[in-house]
């Protein structure tokens, strides 16, 4: 089959999509000079504010750069599509923010990733300069151990209380502590019903026969728990439900964020069909949703699909998630 | 041992080009191997690097070893990000270290390049052998290089042994479990499939091989 | 081919959704008590303003529903998937957001959406409010006479203008001027390289051979004027902007606002290039681009495709435009 | 004319059920033609309305045909949407009121019960013949229907001329460019496709010609 992108020659998406993204939302954020790959808020670096790095491959828009502005990040970082951007500009975001309080650098767990912001902090630590990191592990069925689990749509929830605890006025322990806490009370799940096209090659990354759907699929086409013929979404999403109960329960009185989230080609007609059974679910429990957001949040560009993210909330968390930001793909007056 | 089999810099040029043909006419297939275990673009990430080593490669090769390599392995960590990324930009920037700013080696010095390039791609990715990686072509393929030096093996003959027993350490990964990187997530899922980096690290081997006097 | 949907009974889809929707956005919108098709701000209706009123057939969200808010419309009158809602859902919305100024009809020109709304405006009557109308008409392709023209995401910047002269206090007749400046300085067109699926049939609404792209369609998946080989984006974009500036011509000087719309499946990756050579087109004759939004805000369920929209502002547009609003798909600080 | 030919409250509540058994059968041919021209959607709308109205039917058969053939309408008019509703809608609001609030109906009863319904149509979607609608396969019947009661036929001859002339007139539509509907803005390209709603139409009028004694 074709693929039904709409692109010049495929080696310059992911420039011509800064390009297009600088020029679209110049209210907003800037490219920096000296490096075409560090998206920057036009606002940053931020007097006295720990600064916001965050990052990865291309091909999940609106993540990463789409949620640079003011009270979210102060940078996004850019990789090939679906490859981790390399270590220079990891380290030039950092020269770019800091305002003295340090950095955090805040992404997905993926090894490519994790390598290459590493030598990012490496170098800004020659510079004396001090960035912390914390990792997104949400995706439920990736692993048992939570620490070696996938980063998926969870990110949003946790770079945005991370965020707005450094908008806060919040030190750069401080702001590790709110990604963290954050994190750790952040579950994901997603199924797939077809696969992205990548640009380069003009074809799906993975054969998906007619028909099924796999359950538990990451973002990148990571291969998941099953795969099985497509099924009602009620159904699936009690299973999603299920697997990410298993692994958070949830009690009468819970408060928690919720993320129904298209993987790319999935219109809000589905979504909302879905998260209606998230807060049937939910409801059934006793547990109240804070916030909800259904959309396009994480994506894997054309890929049909969703997933499901829930934050389970405290005071604190609640305040960094409602606290006020304005960004092209996400504000909160 | 082989003090007088020298090593210039067109040899080392012509490998970089043949390693950018490579990495346009093998992208397909590593691609297609990252798709069945990762994310589907290790081939995809290698042409986008050696397209950038082959837009500086006239200005670089004015350069001795020690920068060009740097050089090259600037441009793939640079450009390539992912895991490809720092793996391959370690092993090329280091891999001219050992030339010690000339334009030629002799074999020990080449050896030694390799050594170096190997050991800088484990210590960055902290693999070791069987965890499903490219270390599983690279650190057997150089045992068996250093095994044939000792034993005095002719310098090309001694580097087939690299060749072979990379190309059979990258089989070796077909039946394992991953315990590295993105199939690391797979358990059982990754058994069978041939790992993306150990194949294009062997072809890698192959092609400096292919180029030797 | 099997459809990549997530939905449970096909005849439930807008219920469900509409179900999911007010779950989802509880804090911004009801769903009438007497009326399950009408989507009501919880704001509304507000004092001293004039009711406006937004709808049509589902599938495009997040039009219709998504703009209902503050500062933007007071409620969504929601038909059925590609079919104007009936009549008692566009009088009853008037009941419940009319405050004593009269409400605004505003919705696409298409024969079953007038047929239905002037007889809910009718209604209205009889109960002595006064209604308006403004039908939006900004697809370039689809008639040479403008009043004959379909409406599609032009909707957006249409209903806005409106919706802000509104909050700012105008009356009825104001704020359908507004309405009707904003159409008249309004142009949109699309390409789609792929039809939606309707959910109904569990099939594409109409065939395309694979790798051929249609411009003009519109977002029902009516034809366009072209169907060819998809073309590299750059070219496309060409082609677009050539209709919209020889039916809308631009001088060097006059500002702009843009929207380039996802049909759906195009992902953020293709908009943004998209949008770039827009932008660059516009840079070239002198045209600043005082407003910009980029992603799906008028789709087509799946259908993989985009459009471009130019509203041509003066003064009174901007200021309309950049008014503070604030619903789940739409919010301007 | 057709004083002893009566039609009671079974027959009308016969055809009703097969309107809902058409509605589901056609359903997709319907939504084809819709999508050659339209939106295609026109199958689904009427399979909307019609299984709304097979939900009430137990209940609204209790009714007079005034009452059973409004309420009918009005699950139309108010599930349906688009242009199917209003323009079905008032055909069937109208429908009953020839009736006069009884349980059955004599053939000049019946014959004017068809000519407000169009006229209804008519007055709401403001279309004449030639437009490609609807009206295309209706007008032309109701004046063939017209004349054969004047000619003198009998009551099941004369509707057959109804039933032969909305096919006719619906084939008609076949070669027309379309002035009213979606179709409008297709200009050439509408033609060579039959319009969905006078397709429905003439199968409406085939239904009631079916199951008269
Ligand atoms: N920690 C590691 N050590 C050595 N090699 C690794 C490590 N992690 C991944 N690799 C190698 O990288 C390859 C994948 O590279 P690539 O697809 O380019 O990057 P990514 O996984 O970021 O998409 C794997 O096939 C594996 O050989
Ligand atoms: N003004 C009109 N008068 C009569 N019939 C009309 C008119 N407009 C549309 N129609 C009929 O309606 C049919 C389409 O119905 P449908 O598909 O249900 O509605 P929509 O066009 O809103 O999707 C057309 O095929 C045509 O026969
Ligand atoms: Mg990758
Ligand atoms: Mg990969
Ligand atoms: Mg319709
Ligand atoms: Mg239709």
């Amino acid at each position: 089959m074709t693929m039904k992108r709409l692109i010049n020659d495929p080696y310059d998406v992911v420039e011509e999509m800064i390009d297009g993204y600088v020029r679209a939302h110049k209210d907003y954020v800037k490219v920096l000079e000296n490096d075409g790959r560090v998206v920057v808020s036009k606002k940053a670096p931020v007097k006295d504010k720990v600064g916001v790095i965050i990052g990865g491959g291309s091909g999940h828009e609106p993540l990463f750069l789409g949620y640079v502005g003011e009270g979210f990040a102060d940078a996004a970082v850019i990789g090939n599509i679906n490859t981790s951007p390399s270590p220079e500009p990891c380290y030039n975001a950092v020269k770019a923010v800091d305002a003295g309080k340090g950095c955090i650098y805040l992404y997905g767990n993926y090894a490519g990733d994790v390598m290459n912001f590493d030598m990012g902090a490496e170098m800004a630590a020659a510079d004396g300069i001090r960035v912390e990191t914390v990792l997104v592990t949400d995706d439920v069925v990736s692993s048992e151990n939570i620490e070696d689990r996938r980063g998926v749509a969870g990110d949003v929830f946790v770079f945005k209380a991370a965020a707005a605890k450094a908008d806060l006025g919040g030190d750069l322990d401080e702001v590790k502590a709110a990604a963290e806490k954050a994190n750790a009370n952040t579950r994901s799940m997603g199924v797939a019903l077809s696969s992205a096209t990548l640009p380069a090659t003009g074809k799906p990354i993975f054969e998906m026969e007619d028909g099924d759907m796999e359950i538990g699929m990451g973002i990148h086409g990571e291969p998941g728990v099953r795969r099985g013929k497509i099924e009602p979404a009620d159904k699936v999403i009690d299973q999603i439900m299920d697997h990410i109960l298993a692994d958070m329960p949830l009690e009468s009185g819970d408060e928690v964020a919720v993320l129904v989230n298209s993987l790319g080609a999935t219109p809000l007609i589905d979504l909302h069909i879905c998260y209606r059974r998230v807060d049937q679910i939910l409801e059934e429990k006793g547990v109240k949703v804070h916030r909800a957001y259904v959309g396009p949040f994480a994506t894997s560009m054309d890929m049909a699909g969703m997933s499901v993210t829930i934050t389970k909330l405290d005071d604190e968390l609640k305040q960094l998630l409602d606290h006020p930001c304005d960004t092209p793909y996400l504000t909160i007056k | 041992m082989g003090q007088d089999y020298v090593l210039n810099k067109d040899y080392f040029i012509d490998v970089i080009k043949d390693l950018i043909v490579l990495a346009e006419e093998k992208r397909d297939y590593f691609t297609g191997l990252d798709s069945a275990i990762g994310d589907g673009d290790h081939g995809i990430n290698l042409s986008i690097g050696f397209r950038e080593v082959e837009k500086n490669l006239e200005e670089w090769a004015k350069e001795d070893l020690t920068t060009f390599f740097r050089k090259v392995g600037m441009a793939l960590l640079s450009k390539v990000g992912g895991s490809a990324g720092p793996l391959y930009g370690s092993f090329f920037m280091k891999f001219g270290t050992p030339a010690n700013g000339k334009d030629e080696v002799n074999f020990q010095e080449f050896y030694e390049m390799f050594k170096v390039a190997v050991e800088s791609i484990e210590a960055r990715g902290k693999a070791v052998v069987g965890e499903k990686t490219m270390v599983d072509a690279l650190r057997p393929g150089l045992d068996a290089f250093e095994k044939a030096i000792e034993e005095g093996l002719a310098p090309k003959e001694a580097f087939n042994k690299f060749k072979e027993a990379a190309n059979e350490g990258a089989d070796s990964t077909i039946p394992l479990v991953a315990k590295k990187g993105r199939a690391m997530r797979l358990g059982e899922r990754a058994v069978g499939h041939k790992d993306p980096g150990a194949a294009s690290s062997a072809a890698f081997i192959e092609t400096f091989y292919n180029k030797l006097p």
